[in-house]
């Protein structure tokens, strides 16, 4: 098993360099001169020129890469630009807001999406599964910032239930230890802000839940579907199971790793892919640090903050893969 | 052969499936029984209905889009079709137990073998432990001939070869002491050899635990070997029944015949196969007649026309064919069922 | 002698059928799906003959007299704030967000077709190289490589279509990848072996057909997720430039009034999902009539 | 005695088992090994055993549809095994193919029409006209009708599809059809069906048969000569009375008291075998059966039996008969 | 030995925060939330250019100077008293005594001059507006600052290469405020995330991204202020999104309301409405040297083409004046006699036919992809002009680029027409017309790559001009060519709006972006 884990983390680096190189690349070609940014309206061409050699982007394209490369391999992220701090050291905070937020929409997603697609496929063709069905058809057909749009002016502006932008009452800040607020508030004891912070989640954890549940629904369904025809669930039955646990215990069990795939593929796409979702709800994730970081041509953060985020992506997936060796003895790894 | 009680009793039943092409009777009048302690064969051709017989008896038609739309299936001489579901959950495994064709997807690949026949035990034993739930899985797993019964029980259904795993399907099967054992197609998937020692073991566990059994299966060399009697299928309908001996050295109806016929002989070389001409009807086509009729030889008017009951043409012997109409043995149903 | 001539073959009347015609009959008793398509079919419609419906160009500003005002008899969804008709712009809108979900997807299936083939058919470190860089652009969050292409590229339509067709082309290049491996397994592309057929008519005249079907579904999907794509982008000033009726845009703009004016907000956002919605049907019932597994 | 159609020598097909994602080598699954026979035209060799032997790659290998790993098949004097891909190509036209699932053979895009045609074009046998021609006369032959050919494989039922992938075959006017369990998915009505025709066939047209199945009545039935296969190696080859009336190999005779029969008057000693078949990729040394073989003797665990004709035309590979013929 | 002593008396006074927190907490401590669109890209002034960054550092630091409360007047600051010599080429200061750092080091002359030795020993691509506001750094020909020196505690003369008219403003701008010579010598690169000045705040915590939390400066020298125990800076950056947070109560005060949102929050009772002070203009720029733009004829058919009412009635809700000059008139130097193009589309026809483009032409014009305080909705008003363009023959095109790439593909002169705009860093007539106008700045921020020798000369001349009247005169005479090149359509100067809750008082918004938030309390 840590063989294996070995094995496909030496696999990452080829993906993960192609990625640096494919990152780099790019945001050399968006025009714009980061040196011209930084500097604002004001500068003269020799202050950006200063500023362009003590960034090194006079160098030829390959020496500035393989300066980066070799930064990396020393496990430096490179310094931004704009903030003269290193990426590694400011990473943390938004990747950490992402995270909590995604975890957080993931976890609604899962619990909702896997419990009406199993329903849905128990009562196939009853008014749940048509209505779960329709709502799971709506809900990856609606464009998610515009459900945002309306969440704010329903929950927010109109019934004032809940904020509607940020992560914690700015009143009564949560000091953050890990800067997964929910973990911190409980770390520090207080509960008041626990509730405070988790009421923060709710929208934008809505607005960002409602597609992988919708997904997550539908796969849920087709795959108990396939598995509920099986053999062994006739088994169960026979033997005299109570129908619940045919279905939760010996159905799921084998629908679930289908599923899996997809809370892993979704979850790393929602940690890149909240960016939307964090500009309308004020959010500082690493969506819009990097969505930022592009605007500003801040090279350093765009290049090590998509690195990171892929990072995660394949290693959720890693970590998909290996559930599945839990979840399933046929799958060896050696 | 001494007459024992009766332990099933299948009457007209019929499972019809409501699909998108109309309501399609796939089993359709069924009538047979089966006593204490026998063996009782199935045999027909695929989709003639033999698994959706047997499904409905254990209260398994996948539904929807299948439903037991007549008759009744008496167990001990309770209806089983007017069940509650938790009542008829008592039954299944307690009372009736079935194994199926497909050893290698009958067992959920993911959790261990103990662990299915623990939940085999402890759900109708509701008051033994988990230590006699698995003393008893042992039990059972030596009695049907597995090796390493102890280890074996925290090994998944994947590190077994087909055959073990049917041991493993038939030791479930019999662990909480049926009374009925359905085993639909039990060694279809099995080769040679292993069948072989899947039937020799069901045989000796039907005479050691006087278990009756319901054997499903194509093969008609697997009846003669095995069975007491037999019930011959074709298209949901039962043509024809018997015992094995009377079957086999009597037939009576065209198909059976047919059928008999067209089974190449291991032990000595035909020149030439007999062959029933024609398909097996697409179940629901047939409306009208005899459903064997396109394929017969002795086809006559009658038999497109009408319904040929069963004509029991001796004792226990019963055919669907006007042939024997002739023999004015005409006998209702109903009463050659109940008798 | 002719071996069992004597069969009867019962000539049941049948219908005329091929795979596609079985699908459609099976796609058209899919009540949802009809829903899908007719939501399409209206959509594809309002894109072609839009211009000639809509009561309105798309930038006929009025902002002295229409500006802002509520859905009425004269202005259905009610008028933005350079007082122009909605109800028409989202008419027009139409063939745009039909447009790039549909141009886009076809770009992605092409490339990702070819890639595919190439990976599946030939294996080996081809197929190494090219499943990485799938992997390498499955890894990268699409919309952030969206928005690097698009700042690549300059933002403009044509070049929104061309980053969401990047974004796809590893889907659809891993899906065709998979298929023509599996495609490739099939007793019958051993039995065209064994007629003594070439590899390459093989490919295109046995793997090739074969692996469309999910392609289709996968497109008619995809189609769905294009148009949210370029709305995203839209919403982002990454898109369609102005006056293009864009409906992304057209949210994007409307925020701004959107306490004013939430019917400028409401409507062209509907227009999306509804489109979306059809797509999403269309391709579920699809998936129903092509891919053989679903059917119960 | 006539000239072999098609000799096989010392066949050999090891699949190599790749393990975790570098892909390293670990081990073989010997799936045929060492396997040698010779067809007579015009006769049918039927070839037996249990699931995962060997059959079917063999009968792949005899086509090059599997590279064989060592070994020489030769057909009419022509070595099979040097050909290039193009030259191999224009072989299989003489030999042909008919497979265990009708359906999973059939292109199910593909109506019967093309199905039938596409052989023909192939090879570029015929025009337009004359193609189309041949399909509906093979059509008829295998007892379909001409308006079959615009349907597509889905539409017709089990036997009807085997009779489709049966006229495909015979299309190009082979010499050779291996057969691979082409009745094994079929009902025994409609197994009785198929069978008559591919005698019928044979008579008339002069083809050779290769015909694997698992099926030891089956196989009886319609062969020739029968040979038996055990874990990749054939354990006995003879004509079908001899091996049917006097089987030597121990598991042959095993393996025939195993069969039902369906008479229940007919009583014999089964010999039940223990235990299970062994992994191809972990064989047993020596002889394959000695697991389970009754009657294992030291030399079985050690040195691998040659087949030997111990009778005329009855090869056997047992230590059993190499003693007797010694003593 | 000096720096060990900091650090043990740091420890205690952390405790001692913490503990001062929990009281103030528990009674009623007035906490400000400051909702605004971007986050700070430093705390350290002089380091960055960014209005972000100054609205925070405004209250964390103070300059020498002040600029009056809503103009850019200036007024004393740390500074009591400054004296210009008469060649303008000496300033003598007198600072404010008894002032206090926050790191509890005293404020005094010393402290000035190391601030301007730091600075001055600076480049460009450390200390931007350095740079641009005095004309390069220590070595440098341009540098206008020859010497900064103490004399005695508390006061501190400069001594001048050149005159330099708006030298006291400069003085006041934000980036000049002066920091602990402690701190930054010991924090060095990272001064930026933990500032230490005099102002009446003092840096608590930042969130990157999210907040900035500043609190009262307990020592701070004038007595009473600040009012507030607490500023916290949010950055929403979504105008709506901010307008929301400050309805739901999240945030107190919103910058960058939409114009279109500045009826809602009057129609609010619980809300007020701020108008920032004009200090900007929104402008369209013709690049002179692409054709037909290098037509000064095609140029002014534009102006006259132009519907400026509609789009300030439009798009900034009226909450702007019409445009004729490159810069605002609250600035001294606004010619008020320049007539302006009205908006006459038959005479922009007729000049157009004049020029020979009777029927028209196609064009880009570049529409700006984000909201400036000086143009709301660039894209909206692009689509009007576009309108506007269309009615006298010219087909333009709108094209848009992310903010970066217009910017760099504006300057390097390749667009037709492509809008922009200023906000003034000091109040000065230098900060508009030189800046964006001067042939000097072609490359940078002349955008339109327009030059004209008088207008350099006059320029040049009015830079060094120590006589406000004079000086006056020459910016007058400057718009008047201006106007006749009309290398611009200047559109609006806009008044920025801001949002509260309606109990805020002695919030004055400052036309810089700049609010210093001493005075501010809740009722
Ligand atoms: N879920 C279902 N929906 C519709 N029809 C069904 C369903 N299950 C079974 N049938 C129909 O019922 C008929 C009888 O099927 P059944 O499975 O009992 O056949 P069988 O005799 O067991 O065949 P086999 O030997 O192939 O197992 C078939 O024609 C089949 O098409
Ligand atoms: N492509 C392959 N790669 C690896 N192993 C293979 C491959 N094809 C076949 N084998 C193995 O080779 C052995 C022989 O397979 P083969 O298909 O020839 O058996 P068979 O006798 O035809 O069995 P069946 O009766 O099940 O068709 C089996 O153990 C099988 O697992
Ligand atoms: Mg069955
Ligand atoms: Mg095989």
């Amino acid at each position: 098993m840590l063989h294996y884990i070995g094995k496909r983390l030496l696999q990452l680096i080829p993906v993960l360099l192609g990625m640096t190189f494919i990152v780099f690349m790019i945001i050399r070609a968006i025009p714009g001169d980061p040196a011209q940014v930084i500097l604002g309206q004001l500068a003269s061409k020799e202050a950006i020129e200063a500023l362009r050699g003590k960034l090194g982007l006079d160098n030829p394209w390959y020496t500035q890469y393989f300066d980066y490369l070799i930064g990396l391999f020393k496990g430096d992220l490179g310094e931004s630009m704009r903030t003269v701090q290193p990426v590694a050291d400011e990473i943390w905070p938004y990747l950490a807001a992402t995270f909590e937020l995604a975890l957080f929409a993931i976890i609604i997603a899962v619990i909702i999406g896997v419990n009406a697609g199993i329903i849905s496929a128990w009562f196939q063709n009853s008014w749940f599964d048509y209505l779960a069905m329709v709502i799971a058809l709506i809900g990856v057909s609606m464009p998610i910032f515009w459900l945002g749009l309306l969440e704010q002016w329903f929950f927010g502006i109109e019934l004032q239930w809940l904020p509607t932008s940020g992560r914690e009452e700015v009143r009564n800040p949560v000091s953050a230890v890990t800067n997964l607020y929910v973990l911190d508030t409980i770390i520090n004891g207080r509960f008041d802000q626990l509730g405070q912070v988790l009421k923060h989640l709710v929208l934008p954890g809505i607005a960002l839940a409602t597609i992988p549940m919708a997904i997550i629904a539908r796969m849920t369904r087709s795959s108990m579907l396939e598995v509920m025809r099986a053999d062994f669930v006739r088994t169960a039955r026979a033997k005299g199971q109570k129908m619940f646990w045919v279905v939760y215990k010996h159905a799921l069990k084998n629908a679930i790793i289908p599923v899996l795939t997809v809370i892993g593929l979704q979850t790393g796409l929602l940690l890149g892919g909240a960016i939307l979702t964090e500009t309308i709800f004020s959010w500082p994730g690493i969506g819009r640090y990097i969505y930022e970081a592009i605007q500003f041509r801040d090279y350093p953060v765009i290049q090590s903050g998509i690195l990171v985020v892929a990072f995660i992506f394949v290693m959720i997936n890693l970590l998909v893969d290996i559930l599945y060796g839990l979840i399933d003895p046929r799958i060896k790894y050696d | 052969m001494t007459e024992s009680k009766l332990i099933l009793e299948v009457k007209n039943l019929q499972t019809s499936f409501f699909t998108d092409d109309g309501v399609i009777p796939s089993v359709d009048n069924v009538d047979f029984h089966v006593r204490e302690g026998e063996i009782l064969g199935i045999v027909g051709e695929s989709g003639c209905g033999k698994s959706v017989t047997s499904l409905s008896i254990m209260g398994l038609v996948p539904s929807p889009p299948g439903k037991i739309t007549n008759g009744q299936i008496l167990f001990r001489g309770k209806d089983l079709t007017k069940l509650s579901e938790r009542e008829m959950r008592n039954v299944r495994g307690n009372d009736i137990a079935m194994i199926f064709q497909e050893p290698m997807t009958s067992l959920n690949p993911l959790f261990t073998i103990g662990n299915q026949l623990i939940e085999a035990i402890t759900l109708h034993k509701k008051d033994w432990s988990r230590k006699q739930a698995k003393a008893r899985a042992i039990e059972m797993m030596k009695l049907v001939g597995l090796p390493r019964a102890e280890e074996l029980i925290k090994e998944y259904p994947h590190q077994l070869s087909g055959g073990m795993r049917q041991r493993v399907m038939i030791a479930m099967a019999l662990v909480c002491d049926p009374q009925l054992l359905i085993a639909d197609e039990p060694t279809t998937a099995l080769d040679v050899t292993i069948q072989a020692q899947i039937l020799k073991l069901m045989r000796e566990l039907n005479e050691r635990l006087n278990t009756a059994v319901i054997l499903i299966t194509h093969d008609l060399g697997v009846v003669a070997e095995t069975c007491e009697r037999v019930v011959v299928m074709y298209a949901g309908k039962v043509v024809e029944e018997g015992l094995v001996e009377t079957i086999f050295n009597n037939p009576q109806h065209p198909y059976t015949k047919g059928l008999i016929a067209s089974v190449p002989d291991m032990r000595y070389k035909k020149q030439r196969l007999y062959s029933i001409q024609g398909n097996v009807p697409k179940p629901g086509t047939v409306k009208e007649g005899c459903r064997f009729a396109a394929r017969c030889e002795s086809v006559f008017g009658r038999c497109t026309e009408e319904n040929p009951p069963l004509y029991e043409t001796s004792e226990g012997h019963k055919t669907r064919c006007f042939l024997y109409d002739e023999k004015e043995i005409l006998v209702n149903d109903k009463t050659a069922a109940t008798s | 002698m002719v071996p069992n001539s004597t069969i009867k073959t019962v000539a049941v009347k049948e219908k005329s059928t091929g795979p596609w015609l079985d699908a459609w009959r099976s796609f058209r008793k899919n009540k949802v799906a009809l829903v899908g398509a007719g939501i399409v079919l209206f959509f594809v419609f309002l894109a072609i003959f839009g211009p000639l419906l809509a009561p309105q160009g798309i930038n006929e500003q009025s902002i002295k007299d229409h500006r802002l005002l509520p859905p009425s008899s004269e202005f259905w969804f009610g008028t933005d704030d350079f007082g122009r008709d909605i109800f028409s712009r989202i008419i027009h809108g139409a063939r745009i967000s039909l447009g790039v979900g549909f141009f886009s997807v076809i770009g992605s299936v092409i490339v990702g077709s070819i890639l595919g083939i190439i990976a599946g058919y030939y294996g080996k470190w081809v197929d190494m190289i090219i499943s990485r860089v799938f992997d390498i652009m499955l890894a990268f969050p699409s919309i952030l490589l969206a928005i690097a292409v698009v700042s690549v590229l300059g933002p403009s339509l044509r070049n929104a279509l061309i980053a969401i067709a990047i974004i796809n082309v590893p889907n659809f290049g891993r899906l065709i990848r998979s298929k023509v491996l599996s495609i490739k397994e099939e007793e019958y592309i051993t039995s065209a072996k064994a007629i003594g057929m070439k590899d390459m008519r093989i490919l295109f005249s046995h793997i090739l057909p074969n692996s469309m079907a999910p392609v289709i579904v996968a497109g008619s999907l995809a189609i769905a997720s294009a148009i949210i794509e370029a709305a995203a982008l839209g919403f982002l000033g990454l898109g369609a430039q102005a006056p293009a009726p864009e409906w992304g845009k057209m949210l994007a703009d409307a925020r701004v009034v959107l306490r004013n004016a939430p019917w400028a907000m409401i409507f062209p956002g509907l227009a999306i999902m509804l489109t979306v919605l059809g797509f999403n049907l269309m391709g579920d019932g699809l998936r129903d009539a092509l891919d053989p597994r679903m059917k119960n | 005695m006539t000239k072999p159609l098609l000799q096989v020598e010392g066949l050999k097909k090891y699949f190599p088992i790749h393990k975790g994602l570098l892909g390293k080598q670990t081990g073989f699954v010997k799936a045929v090994d060492d396997v040698s026979f010779y067809v007579n035209e015009g006769e049918t060799l039927g070839i037996v055993g249990e699931s995962g032997c060997g059959k079917s790659t063999t009968g792949r290998m005899l086509m090059r549809l599997l590279e064989p790993t060592e070994g020489k098949v030769t057909f009419e004097g022509k070595e099979l095994t040097n050909l290039s891909s193009s030259n191999m190509r224009k072989v299989r036209r003489e030999i042909q193919m008919v497979f265990q699932d009708p359906y999973a053979s059939l292109n199910p895009r593909h109506n019967v029409e093309k199905i039938l045609t596409e052989p023909l074009i192939v090879h570029n046998i015929g025009d337009a006209k004359s193609r189309r021609k041949k399909v509906y006369d093979f059509l008829e032959i295998v007892g379909l009708s001409s308006y079959h050919a615009k349907r597509y494989p889905h539409q017709f039922s089990g036997g009807q599809r085997q009779r489709i992938g049966i006229a495909r075959a015979l299309m190009t006017n082979p010499k050779l059809i291996i057969a691979d369990e082409p009745v094994s998915a079929l009902d025994v009505s409609i197994q009785a069906q198929v069978l008559n025709l591919m005698q019928d066939l044979q008579k008339e047209l002069k083809l050779t048969y290769i015909f694997i199945a698992h099926d030891l009545g089956v196989v009886r039935h319609i062969s020739d000569r029968v040979g038996v296969m055990y874990l990749g190696r054939m354990a006995e080859l003879a004509t079908s009375e001899s091996l049917y009336a006097d089987p030597l190999h121990p598991y042959t005779k095993a393996l025939l008291s195993a069969v039902p029969v369906p008479d229940p008057e007919y009583k014999r000693e089964q010999i039940i075998l223990e235990g299970d078949i062994p992994s191809p990729s972990n064989p047993p040394t020596g002889c394959t059966f000695h697991t389970r073989c009754p009657f294992k003797m030291d030399a079985c665990t050690t040195i691998v039996p040659k087949l030997e004709e111990v009778k005329p035309g009855h090869f056997v590979a047992c230590h059993l008969y190499n003693e007797l013929a010694q003593h | 030995a000096c720096s060990s002593d900091d650090t043990s008396s740091e420890q205690p006074k952390k405790e001692d925060e913490g503990t001062t927190e929990k009281e103030t907490s528990s009674t009623g401590n007035k906490v400000l939330i400051f909702g605004r669109g971007g986050d700070s890209v430093s705390l350290d002034p002089i380091a960055v250019t960014d209005g972000e960054s100054f609205k925070v550092t405004q209250n964390v630091f103070e300059t020498l100077l002040n600029f009056g409360e809503q103009d850019t007047t200036i007024h004393e600051g740390l500074a009591t008293k400054w004296e210009p010599s008469e060649d303008g080429l000496t300033y003598t200061f007198t600072l404010r005594e008894g002032v206090k750092f926050h790191d509890g080091t005293d404020f005094n002359a010393e402290a000035v001059v190391k601030n301007f030795e730091r600075w001055a020993s600076g480049s460009e691509d450390k200390f931007p507006y350095y740079a641009s506001m005095f004309g390069g750094f220590k070595d440098d020909e341009g540098h206008v600052i020859e010497s900064v020196t103490a004399d005695g505690d508390y006061t501190v003369v400069f001594k001048l290469k050149r005159a330099q008219a708006p030298f006291l403003k400069n003085i006041a701008m934000s980036p000049f405020g002066i920091a602990s010579p402690t701190a930054f010598e010991s924090a060095g690169e990272k001064f930026g995330d933990s500032p230490v000045g005099t102002g009446p705040f003092k840096f608590v915590e930042w969130k990157r991204n999210d907040s900035i939390t500043i609190e009262k400066f307990a020592d701070y020298w004038a007595d009473g202020l600040p009012k507030l125990d607490k500023i916290i800076f949010r950055s929403i950056p979504d105008n709506s999104a901010r307008l929301n947070a400050l309805l739901t109560g999240e945030i107190d005060l919103a910058d960058g309301v939409n114009p279109a949102d500045g009826k809602t929050v009057e129609g609010d009772s619980n809300l007020q409405l701020f108008e920032r002070p004009s200090m900007n203009v929104g402008y369209l720029g013709l690049t002179t040297t692409r054709p037909p733009f290098d037509n000064v004829k095609v140029r002014q058919a534009i102006n006259y083409a132009i519907d400026k009412q509609s789009i300030i009635d439009a798009f900034f809700e009226g909450r702007a004046e019409i445009a004729k000059n490159p810069m605002p008139p609250s600035i001294s130097g606004y010619n008020e006699d320049i007539p302006g193009y009205e908006y006459d589309p038959a005479k922009a026809k007729a000049l157009l036919a004049e020029a020979g483009f009777a029927d028209g032409f196609e064009m880009e014009l570049w529409a700006m992809p984000v909201p400036r305080p000086y143009m709301p909705d660039g894209t909206k008003v692009a689509e009007v002009i576009q309108k506007n363009l269309e009615d006298i023959g010219v087909k333009a095109k709108i094209v848009s680029y992310e903010w970066a790439t217009y910017l760099e593909k504006a300057r390097n002169g390749e667009a037709d027409a492509f809008m922009l705009g200023w906000t003034g860093d000091n109040g000065d007539a230098d900060n508009f017309i030189y800046v964006l106008l001067d042939q000097d700045n072609i490359g940078s921020n002349n955008y339109t790559y327009y030059s004209n020798e008088d207008l350099h000369k006059i320029l040049i001349e009015a830079q060094t001009e120590v006589d406000e009247d004079k000086r006056n005169e020459l910016y007058k005479q400057a718009q008047e060519i201006i106007y006749k090149d009309a290398p611009w359509v200047p559109l609006a100067h806009s008044t920025p709006l801001l949002a509260g809750k309606a109990d805020l008082t002695g919030f004055l918004p400052h036309p810089t972006g700049s609010d210093k938030l001493t005075n501010v309390d809740f009722k």
